[in-house]
């Protein structure tokens, strides 16, 4: 699956493609390699976890797929198409919430809304449900700089999931929740994909809520920044509290632990 | 500077968070009790810190002009304040103060929102495109250090005696003031939230309006302020232009008649109306700006 | 309304920008024309400007926005350079002096001093004719250029020695310095040179616009007739033209030599003027103002004041 | 303004990010294929931004000159380009022009840097001090609408007519320019940064130096642009008061001569040496808040 | 242990003591309390893990520790004194890291020492000494902008620690960490704790990382924000992979789920 030849997407079918994708960074003069020669293909309606140790380049593989970084080397594509810059079409969900802090709750749900020029009366509705869906309902009015941490994190989640993207790209979405908040929007989430058809990116650095949503689960390993293991999750949906419980759910468990933890350092085992 | 004086009372925005917040308003009415709250004891809100603002403004005023009244007792051939006041009466009897306090208040008013209105625009295009940046930059930076004096004659050829060159001159003033502020506002904002509009599809124009103006409002309302400030003092400039009422006129005007009482009027006049659109200013950023962190 | 007026054609009356100078001098004959409805008799609509120098209004006659301008003794090079055409003399000013504090009596006295003056003025004439008439320069004295309301305050507060300056703004600085010395004044150089003040018109508008000229030069000498007549109305027409308080008025006319129509028709005619702005043209090129010296024909338009004053009669 | 044009060129700091970072040179430089980066294609950095934005500079700055050319051979009463450049270098051989240029550069630098020095410590005092905000405020606001001719006379009665009262007239401009744009910056700077610092023992001085400084650094600079053109603007009425030299002098002893060359020479002079000086500041500025998150 | 009436602090022994206090804040015209007369006491060289949903109120209690937020009713003492501003006595890890963006991780972290008045050689060693201990040292000169989000909260982590306070005041500190990561800091900081003797309130919405590093749990309740249960946790230090298995630390860990998550909404049980 990796070619080292830039022909167009070879995976045709792939909704997300990531071709030898390398990003370094000007780090002391020297460059610093957060990203080495990474390719994943993501199917149209898949769910990828990305699992792996803090600064291994999750964040900035999301950034390359949003648009919002470039690749130093190597493509990434999007339905077939290279990435040219953020869009709609690609819900992303910030690791540090980025929200706007001069909007209330509503209008930041409502920013994409408006941006698309939804009229009013169903901007506001779609705002509402999705507010309500994240339990901000009481906070609707409020500004960002009257959340907690978690309620922020919230907002940006219902931001995202407003616009209704066909791809999701979400950077450890639930990390700032406490364990109720986010077992109820894991099942929101995964029964909004299953139902509405969505590909979604989803960092994360819990094991268990990487095997638990994802049709597979990508490990990656820092310095330099490469995947190091993917693992497939043949574990059926949905993914009730008795999968979770499944002997084979604490394999899968395992063997992604496994290859985070005891990963031989700089082997190139690009499996993606 | 170095300690923190438990007597100072700090402003409203206090960087030194609750036991601060709370030691402003309190240490001001001398209760000196900052940062030992008893228990139960509800915290006081914003009034008296304002309160105590405005005293201490009025302080401040009453000495300035207890300076001035020394001063002016004391050999310098400056009018005493009942003299000036006499003569703001006197003005003002005549019909005369009314008259020029509108055509100036026009004047500067018109400059100052087309500077404002024009920099903020041109501050976007300077901060986000190279080109505009190249182009306006160089004409910018050399028109703001040149004395609105040497453009007078500049202005005339190019606008004639009306009105225009002189709200031109003012627009000028204000302009320049301002464009430098907005452009350092907009390539100050903070990037993860034009991220955030962009992922959320906003183009250029949208991110301006709904994302770089608010961001960059504290950046915005300084310069307005700074703009406001040289609108007034290019005002007198402005009137040397064939003017026939105006404050600045009537302050050029005494000048021929070393009538000091009328030009002290004048620049009373000129700074308590610069001060009183500042404090307008100041009550829309408070609105604009209540989001900020700060508060 | 413009039947009275000889010099009035049939195509109405014509409209004039005139600039002026909210003193006794710039002002008086406006306020009159004005008050006595001359302007309408000779067939002219008058929009007045007030500016505070007259190198402005030079400039403003240079594009267009002004057709008529007043200018003091310091701006006489203006039009001595081609910049304008002196269309009427207007008044002589007795109001330059130069003085010293206590204790300097002569210009002996400021050799070495300090000595404030604003550049370009008539307190910067009446400096250098001191000068040159006690066998001093420039170099003998420390000359500080300065502002006009600088200069006062630099002398109330004994910041400089000695300065070229006029009144009333001397009189602000007596009250502070009631002994300050006044080293010299115009009426010593009466012989050599005069400080007068006079109108001026754009070079396009007396070139192609005889009439217009003409019209509004007959208005100007009724006006002379009348101040001369009437010295208290005029400062009080003077006054309210410019909302001022009459007394500043009537100290500022205190200073000025006011010359009735058939003395400045007599100073014109028997080259009396020519000698005045041959001396200041001297004058300007000493200064080095001007380069080359000019003959007062070529901006001074001496026959069309006087042509003016017999077609108006 | 309204829609992503792909032609236009971006600044450095992109709000675009990677795609208009990239396309901000490139585009430049005409392969106008922003956002569709070749497989393996290297990114290059920054230095043809600067290049362009140089280039683009020096477009606008002919085409400036072009327009005043045209505009003095058109019956404007200006001196053409060459005529000035004539009188410069006749000036420059007098050795004028040196002489004037160090007197004038030396009071303004010497204004201008006591004045930002000043401003920045007077605005973190207003920023944090209600008893500061409320004594300084008023006068800084009736100072800042009040032209500086108005000021002469109050000036030289108090310092004389040495060195002293140009410098300290140039002061105030641009402290009062400075001071407006820092008392914002200092109530700007973030709640958490302040409430990190004290968590971690630090006093009011040491909040003031170590973190509001840094963080109010983009305001700071604002007011020490505005500050520098400001005080280069006041030079000419600040050597209204007695000087002998200085570039403001001489276009004013010009200016009596109706010498329009001489007047250009000074113009043209103050602005180019106004905006080296603000190039500099830039500089300092993109080495201070290399930081923030925007690049 | 909760008086009403304002006595100086009846725990004489208690290291922190938060008597009766109440939070409120202005929303939408309202007071919204953010804390319900909450009591606590928090004795010397005790570890205290706080839990509970999100919005329940945790920073805000910590925030009135710090001495960064004043009660709108009660009091909060430490060391027997009435908390009068922010100090170096209690080292705060802030929800949202609040690194200094212009200075560099290791000025970052020297921040506090310089404060003090540390001689610079000591400082850099100090310095040093922190950032290795977060795994930070390739990143010592770096600005915090280049640096992934569990990279800055190692930073903010190793600031705290380097000034060495007696108290320690950690909101969520770990929550942006991989497992690994994690646990080998929450293992360092036991291990520092138990040494140093240190007191310690650490915030976290992970119940096992409660359970497993606390001497006792409180279980806070959102709507108003107040204690809803107070959980001691018998287990023996040092807290070793043998503990986590063992059926106690399960019980314990079920004990505390349930507070969290079947509480009994509004219900004004002030067990602190
Ligand atoms: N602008 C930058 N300059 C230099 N280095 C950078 C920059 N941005 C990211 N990096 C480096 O790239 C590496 C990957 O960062 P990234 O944010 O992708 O990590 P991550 O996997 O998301 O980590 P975490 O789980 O902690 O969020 C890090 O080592 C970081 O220091
Ligand atoms: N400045 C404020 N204005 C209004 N409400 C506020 C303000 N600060 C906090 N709150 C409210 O107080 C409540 C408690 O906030 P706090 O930050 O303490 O929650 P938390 O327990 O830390 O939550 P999380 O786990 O999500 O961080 C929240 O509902 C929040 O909305
Ligand atoms: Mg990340
Ligand atoms: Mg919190």
């Amino acid at each position: 699956m990796t070619t080292t030849t830039p022909t167009p997407a070879p995976a045709a079918t792939a909704k997300i493609s990531v071709q030898e994708v390398s990003k370094t960074f000007p780090l002391r003069g020297e460059d610093f390699v957060a990203l080495d020669r990474v390719s994943l293909d993501i199917a149209d309606n898949e769910f990828v976890t990305v699992v792996g140790p803090s600064g291994c380049g999750k964040s900035t593989l999301m950034n390359v797929l949003a648009g919002l970084e470039e690749p130093t080397s190597g493509r990434a594509l999007v339905d077939g198409k290279d990435v040219a810059g953020p869009g709609p079409d690609r819900g992303v969900i910030f690791q540090q919430y980025a929200l706007f802090p001069w909007l209330t709750v509503r209008k930041n749900v409502e920013f994409g809304l408006k941006v698309a020029g939804l009229p009013a009366a169903e901007r506001r509705e779609r705002a509402e449900h999705f507010i309500r869906l994240v339990g901000l309902d009481q906070f609707a009015d409020a500004l960002p700089k009257m959340l907690s941490g978690g309620m922020k994190q919230r907002c940006a989640i219902a931001r995202a999931y407003a616009v209704d993207p066909s791809i999701l790209l979400m950077d450890e979405p639930f990390g700032a929740l406490d364990a109720l908040t986010r077992v109820t929007l894991q099942e929101q989430l995964l029964e909004t994909w299953s139902r509405e058809k969505r590909t979604v990116m989803f960092i994360t650095h819990d094991v268990d809520e990487a095997v638990f949503l994802a049709n597979r689960v990508v490990v990656m390993a820092a310095r330099p920044g490469r995947i190091y293991d993917v693992v497939d999750v043949g574990l059926p949906y949905p993914r009730t509290e008795e999968v979770r419980l499944s002997p084979e759910f604490a394999r899968l468990r395992n063997r992604v632990w496994h290859s985070v933890y005891h990963q031989t350092p700089a082997l190139n085992a690009q499996e993606g | 500077m170095t300690a923190s004086t438990p007597r100072l009372a700090r402003n409203g925005p206090p960087p030194g968070a609750p036991a601060a917040a709370a030691a402003g308003p309190r240490s001001g009415r001398d209760t000196g009790a900052a940062g030992q709250p008893g228990p139960g004891r509800p915290t006081r809100r914003r009034p008296p810190a304002r309160t105590l603002l405005l005293v201490l403004n009025a302080c401040s005023i009453v000495a300035g002009v207890a300076i001035w009244w020394i001063l002016s007792l004391n050999g310098f051939q400056f009018p005493t304040p009942p003299e000036v006041v006499e003569k703001a009466v006197q003005l003002g009897r005549d019909g005369l103060l009314r008259q020029d306090v509108l055509a100036s208040l026009g004047r500067v008013l018109t400059g100052f929102l087309l500077g404002s209105a024009a920099a903020i625009p041109v501050g976007f295009l300077m901060g986000w495109y190279t080109v505009a940046r190249g182009l306006f930059e160089p004409w910018i930076q050399f028109f703001r250090t040149i004395p609105p004096l040497a453009l007078l004659p500049l202005v005339l050829v190019l606008m004639g005696i009306g009105e225009l060159p002189k709200v031109f001159v003012i627009f000028l003033a204000a302009f320049l003031a301002c464009v430098i502020s907005t452009y350092q506002g907009v390539v100050s904002v903070d990037r993860t939230l034009i991220n955030a509009a962009r992922v959320l599809g906003a183009k250029d124009g949208t991110i301006f309006v709904r994302v770089v103006v608010p961001a960059s409002t504290p950046f915005i309302l300084v310069g307005m302020r700074v703009g406001l400030g040289s609108a007034w003092a290019t005002l007198v400039a402005a009137e040397l232009l064939a003017a026939q009422v105006g404050l600045g006129y009537r302050m050029q005007q005494a000048q021929l008649y070393y009538d000091l009482a009328t030009i002290f009027v004048g620049i009373i006049l000129i700074g308590v109306l610069g001060l009183v659109m500042d404090r307008l200013l100041l009550l829309a950023e408070s609105r604009l700006t209540g989001w900020q962190e700060r508060r | 309304s413009t039947d009275s007026g000889a010099a009035s054609g049939d195509d109405g009356p014509v409209a004039v920008d005139f600039g002026y100078i909210p003193d006794f001098n710039g002002t008086s004959l406006l306020a009159i024309a004005e008050d006595q409805g001359l302007w309408e008799k000779h067939g002219v609509e008058v929009t007045t400007s007030s500016f505070t120098n007259g190198p402005l209004q030079i400039q403003a006659l240079g594009t267009g926005d002004l057709d008529f301008g007043y200018i003091g003794p310091g701006a006489f090079w203006l039009p001595a350079s081609g910049q304008a055409k002196i269309v009427a003399m207007n008044t002589l000013g007795q109001a330059d002096r130069v003085v010293g504090q206590p204790g300097n009596e002569a210009m002996e006295d400021l050799r070495g001093k300090t000595v404030a003056v604003p550049e370009g003025t008539s307190g910067d004439m009446i400096l250098t004719l001191a000068l040159r008439d006690a066998g001093m320069t420039r170099d003998d004295i420390e000359v500080v250029p300065m502002e006009p309301a600088a200069i006062v305050a630099a002398l109330s507060s004994g910041q400089v020695d000695g300065a070229g300056l006029w009144y009333p703004a001397l009189a602000t600085v007596k009250e502070q310095v009631p002994d300050l010395v006044e080293i010299a004044e115009n009426s010593d150089f009466e012989d050599e040179i005069a400080f007068p003040t006079a109108f001026v018109a754009g070079n396009d508008v007396v070139a192609n616009e005889q009439e217009k000229v003409d019209r509004v030069i007959a208005a100007l000498r009724e006006a002379i007739t009348y101040r001369a007549a009437n010295m208290d109305e005029t400062i009080e027409l003077t006054a309210e033209f410019n909302d001022l308080d009459p007394a500043d008025v009537a100290a500022d006319a205190a200073n000025v030599q006011v010359l009735t129509l058939e003395e400045l028709d007599a100073l014109t005619e028997d080259g009396s003027v020519d000698t005045w702005l041959t001396g200041m043209v001297d004058y300007f090129v000493d200064a080095g103002q001007l380069s080359d010296p000019v003959e007062p024909g070529e901006f001074y338009t001496a026959d069309q004041f006087l042509s003016a004053g017999q077609g108006a009669r």
